[in-house]
């Protein structure tokens, strides 16, 4: 789960991460009120969930009262990338003298966090990351112990930062690592933290991505999910709890297992069709959740054929069946051809007790998907 | 011959008096995995299935002597007994529990670290040794004793390419998922490595998915100690960068590492083919033997 | 630094372990409107740092109006083991089955905390850990990890807790732990737990001492220090900042270091004379530490005979020599006689400077001790 | 010979701009002891003595190829100091520093297990190897170069042994001071260990005080290992049950050990002579020579 950028900032400014003065608006008037009391430069930042949003018009920095309103009329209700901006950040333009990169995430290889921090902020940091990887210093944290506040001004001394905010950056790196932790986070990060020419250290963004699996005890950051964030399906997904990702093809696609779907999305492209989604149910296949996953995949208007794989593992394939007869019950008419294929455990019966009027059976993943694929030429030839 | 389990494997199952704690313990007896204690705090001196429940595994082990636990214990206190698990010097600890905070897994990781004792998982489907004894969820029937090695990162791909195989009369000496997650115990490497070792593995299939680089990793492996020959999968080709797809472990970074390309190029380099559909991975593994 | 038992049940109760309902008292009418609100049976307890309060009276329950005034009367201003009571707990008698020992200390051994559960609680612990050490449960504890919430379970199951409330008892193990460690204790302790008729578990002492060389970190803890408890001398040498112990002879002793002053101590007794106190002055010797640790030995009543014992180390003798000169400066008079032995750094150029006409000095250990005793039976004869 | 120090020991000084630091610092030049480095964050391009500054200990070792450290940084930052002098590979930390918590020592102690650097304290006065190196505070000049070891919990007892010893013409190989607090590094067995190894240590004093059961560890040590031979002193025979004396060690629990009576009556069962004064531990070490 991903924070908004003004999220972040509170959660960060709450622990003592200096951050500028600034507002949350969303209308154009609450937008001046903000820069009334904040002044100029302002900087207004479009709250949405999509990377480059300076570059794609979602920030611009206003210098008067005429600029403020243009770019508060330009940015609310702005479509970025997919997304309408309903909230802006309204925040004080920071005179800045050098741009610092700090971040923490997990090192998936090394099963332990590791703090970044560069000289190189206010850019793309992946791209430093592969063109120059030396200008970011890396320290690994023994998650039993902590950042030590040595490896914190460790880390900040090999990055070279200027030694006259050295301290100040260790200190932020510190209250990052602890944020890091004790909220469950799978990343922090500051980009840019800039130097002003105060040289007071000062962070200018704000990322903070949440662990989903560490909400149940994060109950106040669980609270500022963004229900209407992203895809409108996706949201519905979030809801019945399903594993779901669109795309842009037009086979739509059902399977219990995140290995076995990605491998019937692989297969339908090996067989030369395009999946529309990633749709993965999960365990067991009670009536309900597949009537849910067809109902979704049904509702997605670029679907035009569904190709729907069940390897039953545990689950028998005949309570399997049941569920889809009962799901597919519930429409009156079957709105897109469905393939069915139900493999292990009880899966002939299964295949038996499926009614054939409303759905085509397979045997094999591979003639499954084929046929799906075949199903979604016919409609749109 | 297999790996890590059989016959002799003495298991205690942490969270045996749960419904899926007590469902899979009866799955597992009736495949004849020798269970032979349940721990759950609390709990002490019921049964489940005719399996005597301890309070803790300390209790369990020393009074059944076990030497192989399975977790079958809710997210939000699986870190706590993963760690009990590990504390108590058996020689593998299954778990099947998904969804474990990273975090909790980071410090489980660094214990793992200190200690002997092998972690298969978490958020995997387990270990079978077909005809011997199962730890976990995995469907039993679908499995056959044999002379190829399976080690895979998801569940129900891996019974897709097992069933392929059985199908054809291709047994397996044994098969274990390693799980999804971003940070687990036993990894690829850890398994081939085991499967080289084991005189009764003549094949290995390794299903791999796109995030990490533990496939690459596996394949340098491959490259420089393994005899035996490997067939390899790779799911999420099609995967766009940056989408997670179930697995937290399926992200395609998008930096050159990870992508199904990088992993098919790194095994093909190896020596290992890789398989367009799981059949074709069966097809391999055909010529192998 | 040891917290009051109405102090430590207080830190007990905010972190969520239930105590029982009480109020802190100082005159009888304070005792008498808490028992109002509390209602009988009522505990009455001296909150002064003395171990067995109970068997030297300063401790009574109390079941109606008349036994709680007596009680408080006798109690409160009561001299116990040389403390005067000048405030007592007046707490609700709780109504038990089964009293159990929980506490959590450093292991100097292995240099790790470890936990202890006990069914033997209500007693002397200590007694319990001599005679019958396998009645007492042990779990160590990885400083790093902290105690995991499997070992509260296991110790608490070992103990032989009854099942019913052994998850309660782990539940204020874990607390309990979080408390040692965020309050950087060097003990907790509850003795007893008691376990109510309806198997509800209860905090009925509590114990917490505080890490000296923590306080620094637990401001409010620091605050807690009652610094009119014991000794007056003792609570004088805490304001100087020495370490210091008074003891029963008649030779007064001030040196530098533990070690030597132990051996000092050591020697007085092995020459045949009787130890007054223990003084350490610590590091380096300046004149005002000097004066200060003269006046508070002169200020002694039963010392008769000083010794001064410094071994100079880093710091040099002449300037050890011209603080005792300073220092004895300031007394018209010098009250009881002073043996002065330097050694190290500048010894000798030391010893010349002394004012023999202030001092008597030696040039060994020995032969100062001998002195000091011999003065001390020259004044007691 | 000697142990744990010695002419080639190239030394770092953390805290080295600090009051205490500087001073020491150049005491131990004086001395002769190669001071190589400091470590002050931030203090990085500064001199100290003549001595160049680094930011951290990792950059310290690195440009000046140290092997050991000494630790003068304020009780409130030492632990951290100590962690960061264990994660960089040296040979040897000496921590001054008296006043540590208690509990950021137990942390200290459990990354010691897993690293291989020996630390010496804290609060201790350090290490010398008279006429090569002192690592401390100890006043050198009460040292002689010879062939007697010695070991002790406590700073200016050492001092006064030594000088009985340095008086009669008995010079020391090695003196170490361990420390007075609850949890240490360098214990007197390692210490004790060391010396029986070392062929140029002829005798050992070894100067214990009430509390704590290093003292009856290390009877039991000498009684099975040890050749060479000791001569005790122990220190708060006087010491009344339960009051604490200074050093957070010398706390008599009044269970039985840990008291004086216990370890002189466990030293003398190890068959080591333990003095009533210290002037009595020259005469046994005399004795042995």
């Amino acid at each position: 789960m991903r924070l908004h950028e003004y999220q972040a900032k509170q959660v960060f400014a709450d622990a003592g991460i200096p951050t500028p003065d600034s507002r949350l608006a969303s209308t154009v008037e609450e937008v001046m009120d903000a820069v009334d009391e904040i002044g100029y430069p302002a900087a207004i930042k479009a709250q949405v969930h999509v990377g480059g949003r300076g570059k794609a018009g979602g920030i611009e920095i206003a210098t008067s009262e005429a600029e403020a309103r243009e770019a508060a009329e330009s940015i609310l209700g702005m479509d970025l990338k997919g997304y309408t901006v309903d909230k802006v950040l309204v925040e004080a333009g920071v005179d800045f003298e050098n741009e610092l990169y700090v971040g923490i995430t997990m090192d998936r290889g090394e099963g332990e966090p590791v703090a970044m921090v560069s000289t190189e902020g206010g850019v793309d940091i992946e791209s430093v990351a592969e063109e120059t990887p030396e200008k970011i210093a890396r320290e690994h944290i023994d998650p039993a112990f902590g950042l030590h506040p040595y490896q914190a001004r460790k880390v900040v001394f090999e990055a070279g930062i200027p030694k006259d905010v050295a301290m100040d950056v260790a200190s932020i790196l510190t209250t990052l690592y602890d944020l890091y932790e004790s909220k469950d986070a799978s990343e922090v990060e500051i980009n840019p933290v800039m130097i002003t020419g105060d040289r007071e250290v000062v962070a200018a963004d704000a990322v903070m991505n949440i662990d989903e699996d560490a909400l149940f005890r994060q109950p106040e950051l669980a609270e500022m999910e963004d229900e209407a964030a992203g895809d409108e399906l996706e949201a519905k997904a979030n809801e019945y709890g399903f594993d779901y990702v669109r795309l842009s093809g037009n086979v739509g696609i059902i399977g219990n297992g995140a290995g076995l779907v990605m491998t019937t999305l692989d297969l339908v492209d090996y067989y030369g069709g395009a999946p529309a989604n990633f749709l993965d149910i999960g365990g067991g296949a009670k009536a309900e959740r597949v009537a849910n996953a067809l109902e979704m995949v049904f509702a997605d208007e670029n679907v035009d054929s569904v190709v729907f794989n069940i390897f039953g593992g545990i689950t028998r394939g005949d309570e399997v069946a049941k569920g889809i007869n009962e799901a597919l019950a519930q429409f009156d008419e079957i709105p897109k051809p469905v393939v069915v294929r139900l493999a292990g455990t009880n899966a002939a019966e299964g295949m038996e007790i499926l009614n054939e009027d409303l759905v085509q059976v397979e045997s094999t993943l591979e003639d499954a998907v084929q046929r799906a694929v075949k199903n979604a030429e016919e409609v749109t030839q | 011959m297999s790996i890590f389990v059989d016959d002799d494997t003495r298991v205690v199952v942490q969270g045996i008096t749960g419904g899926e704690g007590k469902f899979h313990t009866e799955q597992m007896l009736e495949y004849g995995t020798n269970v032979v204690a349940g721990a759950v705090p609390g709990k002490g001196g019921q049964e489940v299935a005719g399996v005597p429940v301890y309070d803790t595994v300390d209790e369990a082990v020393d009074a059944e002597d076990a030497d192989a636990s399975v977790v079958f214990v809710p997210p939000a206190f699986a870190g706590d007994a993963v760690f009990e698990a590990l504390d108590t010097d058996l020689d593998l600890v299954v778990a099947i529990t998904e969804g474990i905070p990273t975090q909790d897994m980071a410090k489980v990781n660094k214990r793992l670290s200190e200690v002997d004792t092998r972690l298969l998982g978490p958020n995997c489907p387990g270990i079978i040794t077909p005809g011997e004894a199962k730890l976990g969820i995995l469907p039993g029937n679908i499995f056959e004793a044999g002379n190829v090695g399976l080690v895979s990162r998801s569940g129900t791909l891996t019974y897709q390419v097992v069933s392929n195989l059985t199908e054809r009369g291709i047994g397996q000496t044994t098969a274990i998922g390693i799980g999804g997650d971003p940070i687990i115990g036993t990894s690829f490497v850890d398994a081939l490595e085991a499967f080289e070792a084991d005189t009764d593995t003549d094949a290995v299939v390794m299903c791999g998915e796109i995030g990490g680089e533990d496939e690459e990793q596996a394949a340098k492996f491959i490259a420089e100690h393994m005899d035996t020959p490997v067939a390899g999968f790779i799911a999420g080709r099609t995967a766009p960068p940056g989408k997670r797809m179930g697995h937290a472990g399926a992200i395609v970074s998008g930096s050159g590492t990870g992508t199904a390309e990088s992993k098919i190029g790194a095994l093909n380099d190896a020596g290992v083919p890789v398989g367009d559909t799981p059949n074709e991975v069966a097809d391999h593994i055909e010529d192998f033997l």
